[in-house]
């Protein structure tokens, strides 16, 4: 794997910014209509309805805390990785991207738990608006998740060889990205009852 | 690792299904957008039969029964718009041009590219794939609003209209990958020297065009979630009996609906804009000011959704707001259309095929965009929304753009993709057939639209104020020129495919143009350019006073 | 490829340790009975950690100007996507409409309080 | 100029088609200069012999004005339209006179049904005359409606009265009309409902107060008998029927 066999297109920055960084900042930009289209749905229904606070009296104030906790961990070791590997320290920066993916995994299976409680407890994706709404908007996010988790595999993997270190970076920015959609997501749905 | 090897020769299939070069792939959404072009055309046809001659079998149809009716013009306006429109003006144009225009070997993320095009292709299989399912195709019209559209026991196609959804939410999925990897191309892959305001303006239009749709179909894509999950899992986002709303889906729709028509129209002008710069040999007229009301439009765009929404329920007291801002985006628009024909001011215009499609789209948008006013000001939608004064305003615009301003392209740029000239007579032709029997298709159904023809009937029998001896012949009208007008398509085909073999060869440069594709080899090869060019000077330096040459291309050092 | 560093690195682990204070008080003012209190606590909250992200994880200051730019206009999008819709959603009655299934649903839920198990 | 095409046979009905009649003169005085102006391009600057093209950028003051003061002309054009859409709209969709009456309208699919206030002038009371298909209305008075749907979108459109409004389920919809002549006009659904939507039509028929009291004897006499088992007259309990459907 050398630059050269790349397109030069790819190589090029006009701009300043990297092409990888570049990309990923219109990813997070769309991103931010997707998740930012459902949110406000969701804002202006919750408003709109004050009986859906007796749904959300349901929601498991700690199991999102701790998952928000998860979530902020793992941020932490993949801005880490990038630190790693712009200091060309490639086996750390995989190290740390395998340790954010688990983060990622742990925060799925917390998710899964969750989820289970509340299905034995009788609420599902069609219990009623409140519960459509904390179905949807959190599995979309778990959605980002796991696809993140499973990406920075990859990544790790060539980053161990010291290969695309420049993607270190770039898986990372989209982390911090979902991390940041779930810093809204827990007050939302777990917090304002 | 697995990145492809760069100007190696690879296989049939590696080359023709697998590619990840821009040209392939470019040629990949145009053929595609041309064949679902023909199923749309073909729609169109059953249903304006079913207009124009009540009752009788179609031809290469059958009985038109209400349900089959439904879903035909489903289908027409989806296919048109999103298998036709976004594909071939903004994915096999922008592919085609964006790398060699700005004097680059690809795509700055081919494989991404590469990624785009097939789910495109899956989408398409899933549309076509809903005509055969029970109940048949998706019936509920292109805006699908919900409860129809979410309830298989009122729109009666249950599976259709889920993989309908499915399938538009695929090709947004398509279009934002394309879309994102247009907008880094042309912001990192620059040649050397190629400044902001370098750049021509077709690529910009794209861009803007891929930016446009990247911040409007968000809030959609969540709405289609929603919506998917109406539909399959018994939620009830859209139900008003469960704490949903229908309105919701409306604004969501009409949010990316609104945007989209400028999607499409913004690369429809950039491809005029390089056609008449070339055929009259005059620079594009204020080009910095062509770039700002384009960009405002872009901007404009966001507010106005709600003008499709004037009857619909919302608050009366908000229309006035988007009556307002629907008032406002026709200024930069009409100021567009008056920097085009100054450009053509002091100018020595050749009519080729190209231009006289160029001309046309200027001549015919401008009826499509006056006629808009009728329908912006919410006064008098009250009367007309829903008729088929609305079929006649946004055809007046969407064909132009999505027909005319694309066989302008495709003539103005089809030596440079096949390596041979079309035929200049068949291609006039053509373009007469077509441009006339457009205008006697549509200008009937203004007519029948104020004469209060409402949309989406197959039949007016139930109506008699709809029945009156005069309207049937505007509408029989309208479906024998539409008739000629498909007639007229096959002298293009013929000439395509005639021409593609048989045409004169191409030079390099044979239309005497400023801009970089055009100092490749037709075709160009794998890879693009032997030498990646430096620029030096804008793209529209024609008729320069002084100079041997009336042009001076971008790369040429003086 | 990127051999020269474009950012500097700040102390991570201390963004990260003021982060997770700042979740355990949202936690604890979620805790708070006085509603307005709770809807601050968690709100402001999130607010602040989302700009610490954005600022040292994702370094958004060391970009190019237009980046936060952009994501700002996106958010802008959002906005006038709110204020657009809202009138007709969120309300449930304005000038001449009346959203009585909305109102219906409003009513009947807040008056019987134990949520229905399907 | 849209009275060509249509009867006018409501209050308001002229004010949109003079609404229309000063946007198609303002458009169409734009859309003739400009196709003349184009075409006249066109043909003064086809190639010839000897003649070069000029350079010109489009960036000078003596050549951006000829854009920059069509530019003000639209903007002027553009208050002048704007103005009179809104008091057209203000006028139709936000102010309503009072009433004389009061009517309420179902749709669904695929049929319009009525609920008028019976002899004894009250809404909601037994002797309300329901009627499928058919509003009689009386000329000359002013009537408010209001709009509900039982299951999806539709729209009532009573293109003679230049009406029109969607019925959305869940919601009710108020507005007016006030009828100016006599006859029978036709009532379409704008919104497409489903496979029967072509079928969706009716009639408003517009009398004079004679023929109108004498169609409410008729039909307050055959009604009484079915005012029990009739239409339901809000929306939750409609809702109900849309839930027994799926």
């Amino acid at each position: 794997m050398s630059t050269a066999s790349k397109p030069i297109s790819n190589t090029r920055s006009a701009s300043g910014i990297p092409s990888a960084r570049l990309i990923t900042w219109w990813v997070i930009a769309s991103e931010i209509l997707i998740f930012g289209g459902l949110i406000a749905s969701y804002v202006m229904h919750r408003i709109g309805h004050p009986e859906w606070r007796a749904a959300a009296e349901h929601t498991n104030t700690y199991a999102g805390a701790f998952n928000t906790f998860v979530l902020l961990t793992s941020s932490l070791f993949a801005v880490l990785a990038f630190k790693a590997a712009d200091s060309q320290n490639g086996p750390r920066a995989a190290k740390l991207l395998r340790l954010t993916s688990l983060g990622g995994f742990l925060f799925l299976i917390i998710k899964g738990f969750e989820w289970t409680h509340d299905i034995h407890e009788g609420f599902v994706l069609s219990s009623g608006g409140f519960w459509s709404y904390y179905y949807t908007v959190a599995g979309l996010h778990g959605l980002h998740v796991l696809a993140g988790a499973i990406i920075m595999l990859f990544v790790a993997a060539d980053a161990a060889k010291n290969q695309e270190l420049q993607r270190v970076e770039c898986v990372g920015l989209y982390w911090h990205f979902v991390d940041i959609i779930w810093i809204f997501l827990f007050p939302l749905l777990y917090i304002a009852k | 690792m697995n990145t492809q090897v760069l100007h190696a020769e690879p296989g049939f299939f590696r080359k023709y299904c697998w590619s990840t070069d821009h040209k392939v792939i470019a040629m990949q959404y145009m053929f595609t957008g041309l064949i679902m072009a023909l199923i749309g055309g073909y729609l169109a046809y059953v249903f304006r039969m079913q207009l124009g001659f009540p009752n009788q079998s179609v031809p290469g149809f059958g009985i038109v029964t209400p349900g089959r009716y439904n879903a035909v013009v489903t289908m027409h306006g989806s296919i048109m718009i999103f298998w036709v429109a976004m594909p071939l003006l903004i994915a096999a144009f922008g592919n085609f041009l964006i790398p060699l225009m700005i004097g680059c070997d690809d795509m700055a993320f081919p494989r991404i590219n590469r990624l785009s095009y097939q789910i495109f292709l899956l989408s398409i299989v899933v549309l076509i794939a809903s005509f055969f399912v029970k109940g048949g195709a998706f019936g509920g019209a292109w805006t699908a609003y919900p409860p129809l559209s979410a309830s298989g026991a009122y729109n009666l196609t249950p599976e259709g209209a889920t993989m309908w959804l499915l399938a538009v939410a695929l090709e947004f999925v398509a279009f934002l990958l394309g879309g994102i990897n247009f907008t880094v191309t042309t912001m990192n892959g620059r040649a050397p020297g190629m400044k902001m305001f370098d750049i021509p303006i077709v690529v910009w239009m794209i861009v803007l065009a891929s930016i446009i749709f990247m911040a409007s179909v968000g809030p959609l894509i969540a709405g289609a979630i929603m919506l998917l999950f109406d539909q399959t899992m018994a939620t009830g986002f859209y139900d008003p009996t469960r704490g949903g709303d229908p309105l919701l889906w409306q604004h969501l729709f009409w949010f990316f609906g609104h945007p989209e028509v400028y999607v499409v129209l913004l690369p429809a002008m950039g491809i005029v804009a390089e056609i008449i710069t070339v055929f009259a040999r005059k620079k594009l007229f204020g080009y910095k000011t062509i770039l700002y009301t384009a960009w405002s439009t872009g901007v404009l765009s966001f507010v106005v959704w709600a003008h499709h929404q004037f009857v619909a329920g919302i608050d009366p007291r908000m229309a006035n707001i988007f009556t307002v801002t629907t008032l406002l985006i026709s200024i930069p628009i009409a100021e567009m259309v008056f920097l085009y024909i100054a450009t053509l001011y002091g100018g020595s215009i050749r009519l080729h095929t190209p231009m006289l499609w160029a001309l046309a789209f200027i001549a015919e948008f401008m009826i499509g965009g006056v006629t808009g006013i009728f329908l912006g000001a919410s006064g008098t939608d009250i009367y007309l929304h829903d008729t088929y004064f609305v079929i006649a305003h946004f055809h007046y615009t969407f064909v132009p753009i999505a027909i005319i301003a694309m066989f302008a392209g495709l003539t103005f740029w089809y030596p440079k993709m096949f390596g041979r000239m079309l035929n200049e007579t068949l291609g006039k032709i053509h373009f007469w057939g077509t441009v006339i029997s457009f205008n006697v298709i549509f200008i009937p159904l203004f007519m029948t639209g104020v004469a209060g023809d409402q949309r989406r009937v197959y039949s007016y029998a139930q109506f008699a104020e709809q029945m009156r001896p005069a309207l049937q012949h505007l509408r029989t009208i309208s479906t024998v020129a539409l008739l000629v007008m498909l007639a007229f398509q096959v002298v293009f085909v013929i000439n395509f495919f005639w021409s593609m073999r048989h045409g004169k060869r191409a030079e390099d440069n044979p239309w005497l143009s400023n801009t970089l594709e055009w100092t490749v080899s037709s075709p160009p090869p794998h890879g693009n350019f032997a030498e990646l060019p430096t620029v030096y000077r804008g793209p529209y330096e024609y008729g320069l006073p002084g100079r041997a040459l009336d042009y001076w291309p971008q790369d040429a050092p003086n | 490829m990127t051999t020269e560093s474009h950012v500097h690195h700040p102390n991570y682990v201390k963004v990260w340790a003021a982060l997770v204070v700042l979740l355990i008080l949202s936690v604890l003012g979620s805790m708070s009975s006085i509603r307005a209190a709770v809807l601050i606590a968690a709100f402001g909250v999130a607010l602040v950690k989302a700009y610490l992200v954005a600022r040292n994880f994702m370094h958004v200051g060391v970009e190019k100007k237009w980046i936060p730019y952009l994501l700002v206009v996106c958010l802008a999008f959002v906005a006038i996507l709110f204020a657009g819709v809202a009138p007709d959603v969120m309300n449930h009655s304005g000038l001449h409409w009346e959203n009585n299934a909305a109102k219906h649903a409003v009513e009947s839920g807040t008056q019987s309080a134990p949520p229905k198990h399907e | 100029m849209l009275v060509r095409y249509f009867t006018e046979a409501s209050t308001y009905a002229h004010n949109i088609d003079d609404l229309f009649l000063l946007i198609a003169v303002l458009v169409g005085f734009w859309l003739i200069v400009a196709e003349s102006v184009l075409f006249w391009l066109i043909f003064t600057f086809r190639r010839k012999d000897g003649r070069a093209s000029q350079h010109i950028t489009g960036e000078e003051k003596r050549h951006t004005r000829w854009i920059t003061i069509p530019h003000f002309l639209v903007i002027l054009c553009d208050i002048a339209i704007v103005i009179p859409a809104i008091m057209v709209w203000y006028n139709i969709k936000q102010n309503m006179p009072p009433a004389d009456h009061t009517v309420r309208v179902y749709a669904q699919q695929w049929a319009w049904s009525f609920q008028q206030a019976g002899p004894d002038g009250l809404m909601g009371t037994p002797d309300d005359i329901l009627t499928v298909g058919d509003l009689h209305v009386v000329v000359n008075t002013t009537y408010h409606f209001d709009l509900m749907s039982r299951d999806v979108v539709h729209s009532f459109a009573v293109p003679s009265f230049r009406l029109k409004q969607d019925a959305l389920p869940g919601r009710t919809i108020s507005g007016w009309f006030r009828p100016n002549r006599v006859g029978t006009y036709d009532i379409q659904c704008t919104q497409i409902c489903g496979i029967g939507h072509a079928l969706m039509a009716g009639h408003v028929i517009v009398e004079t107060p004679q023929a109108h009291a004498a169609w409410l004897k008729r039909e307050s006499s055959l009604s009484a008998a079915h005012a029990a088992a009739a239409l339901p007259a809000r929306s939750p309990e409609s809702s109900a029927m849309a839930e027994v459907r799926r």
